[in-house]
């Protein structure tokens, strides 16, 4: 696979110092190079919302760092947790004094990095909370929420817990909305094909010119199944079904849809894919608020799709339909 | 009898040397079961170590500065993990210009114990701290290096294959645990590797 | 190629719905079924936009109908002209008595069609003016323009036209303004892998592993030279180089560039270009104004990149920072 | 002798038999020169031609229900040239129940000069349109449809290959004119198979 780029050693700090010359609301904050803050800081009297993650994935994690958005956000390598000293960053960025709510996917090195430096942190009066993206139904049974992947759907959870924190709403308030957020959320997602690490000699994974994987994660982890291309509209079928399975939809029930581009889709399949989307859940009777089409959470040049869907209800769309300021999501 | 920072500095030396070698036999561990990227983690965490240089004697504060030149360069899990037993080992050996050989053991179970607490794992999930559960094992009490070297690798290798078929309960893998049978964790496999490179001394 | 779709006959048309289906902004407008309008019609007392062109290079065209930009536009098939009966609807769609400007890109169905519905509609009275893109530096020599291609540079000629149209200048003026805005911009792309028509069995070209063509079209046309993969610096270099050879930028000079992606690149690679070209634009001493970096006119899954360039004056500055309203370009 | 409405749809309805046959060849040859569409815009077109029932025996009202039909179907620029081609033949068949052999002729210069002035090309250029002057010509005075069809195929087929090694002047490959030297212009190419298609009757 062919990469635009210099060496793979430079890849992740030259795309950030691009990021931030082609917007100019965000800035580094703190010593590790690695961390990107609002440029007009934390609005006094409001909890901040850290969030990091692997690089691979733009726009998620740092192009989300704006106005009713992220607060801050660490930047690890490409499909690494982001390092301890780009999570202290991140915290002290997002802390204007009323606590920093830590909302990130649930990975292992992510987790291990927040939970070192909200420790170390915590030592000097910054309160935090964490909560974690676990949307992909694909990686682990509805009983085993605590195993599952965080994948496209943490978008939904950074923008109504980001409208609550700019509403003024205090730590434990924003941490049980992102919470809300985030257990209202589901999403599966269907590979076409790999992706590759800069430098690496070979993709992640190998699929055959007519095979898909469905439910695989975005690091090319393994899904449910891998067969042959069927058409969008099986393949919506079966995503909505196996995420209905576990978040019933009723008739008039309010919900968001999410249709996100792994990276190397043409939007045209995905405004195709989002037709079939609408036109099963109009069936259902549900009522769509402030649908998503495009790329929101990538894997490099991954070719695929996700779907994600969350319930909504009074307290939650009001939040979701907040302004928000960002370079890829304006509401 | 035992080893100075010039030592460790010295396998850093040799891994790093050889490990680009190994990056994509890594990766492609990795790409079977997490992200593929165990193997370029790795060489990038140890060409950061080799261009560390330890202030003074101190085994100490060369583990110190080690751990947290491995926490710079990545966040991984893995990596994560590597830099916590860094930081464990310098607490235990801060100040001292020589650790006898026989206390590697207890530093590793230290080390592992360090790890299984900041990673939530358990033994017996089938990670890298299953390998060093039992490199620490077979360490025990052994005082010559050479001997050493061998019962690590003997007993890293042992838990390789004594794991591969069992599945993986935590990590990436823990996914498809039933997929993951079979397969070697590319933790584990990086683990024989790296003991078996600095054995070659 | 793997594509999600159903059928290649209804590829377009299901594009469209799910287009439609999410960005209510935007209606079928007139009796073809495919041309856009904005559902707020013409603004009383303004000169209309119309565009058009093939599918297949989303956002462009059709996404661009907004408040600022596009009055409507007219959609063929996947890199086809659109047809007669949709040219005559988006000249009817834009017609709000003040006359409707064309404004396409310079591709041989495309201005038959235009030009023969410009004819009839004439007949009824509706006053048209015509102006073209043919950015593309690679497709003709200098000299040559009227033979150029028009490619991703165009949005800057919607923004700059719209923004005057909007502000109630008259058909002559809107036309010439985007003449000029036309006559300021330069593009060139390269493309790093194919791309495939619904339905054929095979991709329009093929491209080895490690090699790239630039200078090639948005569908595919041939460009200025095929050779192996080279670094991100040494393209970005290249590309600077070719435009500033027929548009000569000196220290002081206000301009935009987009650094547009065809489909498929990630948007990492996107900043990482950004950022090069910054650096190489930054020694020439030119104010870089509104930096664009997306995938804003495509060709379905193709990798690669154009680089586009367009200098501002006085007049053109403020229109391009003028309010915009569109889906996949907020200003 | 001539022929009648019925005779221009048992034409399309074989074209619409053959053509797909063709679609991925005439692709291929647009993909060295152009964006690689021709053979699927004339295979959808041909196909939106097979479902025209055209009204009554009038043959202009006939070939101005095709013109209409191709208009529909493509705006590319050959299929937008085809829809001026029937659109003008239509004007001169118009009331006409039979069109003698020998007027295909004209009507084919006629219809080339449209596609002239609505394409903007001039002949030389190297375009379906060199072609159509070609069989035009090889046509004039022919009574005989046998004859005709004959006539007509090999004056496509000359024209294409006399046409081969220039440059094409108009339309995509215009952009880069020596290196369409050498190379079948698709348009001419879909030409000469569809007069092959139609003669094989
Ligand atoms: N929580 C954990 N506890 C112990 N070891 C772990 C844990 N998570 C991962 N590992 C080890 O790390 C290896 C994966 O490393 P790596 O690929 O660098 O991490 P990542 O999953 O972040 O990409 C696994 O094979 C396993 O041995
Ligand atoms: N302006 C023109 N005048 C005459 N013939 C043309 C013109 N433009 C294109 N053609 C013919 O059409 C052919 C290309 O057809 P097609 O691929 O369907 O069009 P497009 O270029 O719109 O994709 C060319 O090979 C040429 O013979
Ligand atoms: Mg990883
Ligand atoms: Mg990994
Ligand atoms: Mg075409
Ligand atoms: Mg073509």
């Amino acid at each position: 696979m062919k990469k635009l780029m210099n060496t793979a050693g430079g890849y992740v700090d030259e795309v950030l110092a691009g990021l931030l010359a082609a917007n100019p609301g965000m800035v580094l904050a703190g010593e590790s190079g690695r961390n990107v803050a609002r440029r007009a800081g934390v609005k006094a009297g409001t909890v901040g919302i850290a969030s990091g993650g692997g690089s691979g994935h733009l726009p998620l994690f740092v192009g989300y760092v704006a106005e009713g958005l992220l607060s801050s956000c660490a930047v690890g390598n490409v499909f690494e947790g982001p390092n301890l000293a780009s999570c202290m960053d991140a915290i002290t960025a997002a802390d204007g004094g009323k606590g920093v709510l830590l909302l990130f996917g649930n990975y292992g090195g992510d987790k291990m990095n927040f939970a070192m430096a909200a420790e170390m942190l915590a030592e000097e009066g910054v309160e935090t909370r964490t909560v974690l993206g676990t949307d992909d139904i694909a990686s682990a049974e509805p009983g085993d929420k605590a195993k599952r992947r965080g994948v496209a759907g943490i978008v939904y959870a950074y923008k109504i817990a980001g409208a609550a924190a700019d509403a003024g709403m205090d730590l434990d308030e924003v941490a049980r909305i992102a919470q809300k957020a985030v257990d209202s959320t589901r999403t599966i997602g269907v590979a076409l094909t790999s992706c590759q690490l800069p430098g690496a000699d070979a993709p992640t994974f190998e699929i055959a010119d007519d095979e898909i994987e469905m439910g695989m994660g975005i690091h090319g982890e393994r899904g449910i199944w891998r067969g042959k291309m069927r058409t969008a509209s099986e393949l919506v079928a079966e995503m909505i079904e196996r995420i209905t399975a576990e978040l019933p939809l009723t008739a008039g029930q309010k919900i968001s849809v999410l249709v996100n581009g792994l990276g190397a889709t043409p939007l045209e399949e995905l405004f195709l894919v989002y037709g079939e989307t609408k036109k099963r859940l109009d069936a259902l009777g549900v009522e769509i608020v402030l649908p998503l089409v495009g790329n929101y959470v990538t894997s490099m040049e991954m070719a695929g799709v996700s779907l994600s869907i969350i319930t909504l209800d009074d307290e939650l769309e009001p939040l979701l339909k907040a302004p928000a300021q960002c370079p890829f999501w304006k509401v | 009898m035992g080893f100075s920072s010039h030592d460790i500095g010295a396998a850093i030396a040799l891994l790093a040397v050889k490990l680009p070698d190994l990056e994509q036999d890594l990766n492609r561990a990795d790409a079977k079961l997490g992200d593929g990227d165990t193997g370029t983690m790795l060489a990038r965490v140890i060409s950061a170590l080799a261009s560390v240089t330890p202030p003074g004697n101190d085994v100490g504060a060369a583990f110190s500065a080690y751990g947290r030149a491995t926490a710079m360069a990545t966040g991984s899990s893995l990596g994560t993990l590597i830099a916590t037993a860094f930081l464990t080992a310098a607490k235990a050996t801060k100040g001292r210009e020589s650790v006898a050989w026989s206390e590697i053991s207890p530093l590793l179970a230290d080390a592992r114990d360090a790890m299984l607490a900041r990673g939530g794992a358990s033994l017996g999930d089938k990670t890298v701290l299953d390998g060093l559960d039992a490199v620490a094992a077979a360490t025990q009490d052994v005082e010559d290096p050479e001997a050493l070297g061998k019962s690590a690798a003997t007993a890293a290798r042992w838990a390789l294959d004594s794991f591969r078929d069992k599945p993986n309960k935590i990590g990436r893998a823990r996914m498809f645990a039933d997929g993951s049978k079979g397969l070697d964790d590319p933790g584990m496999l990086a683990l024989v590797r790296v003991i078996e490179i600095i054995g070659e001394r």
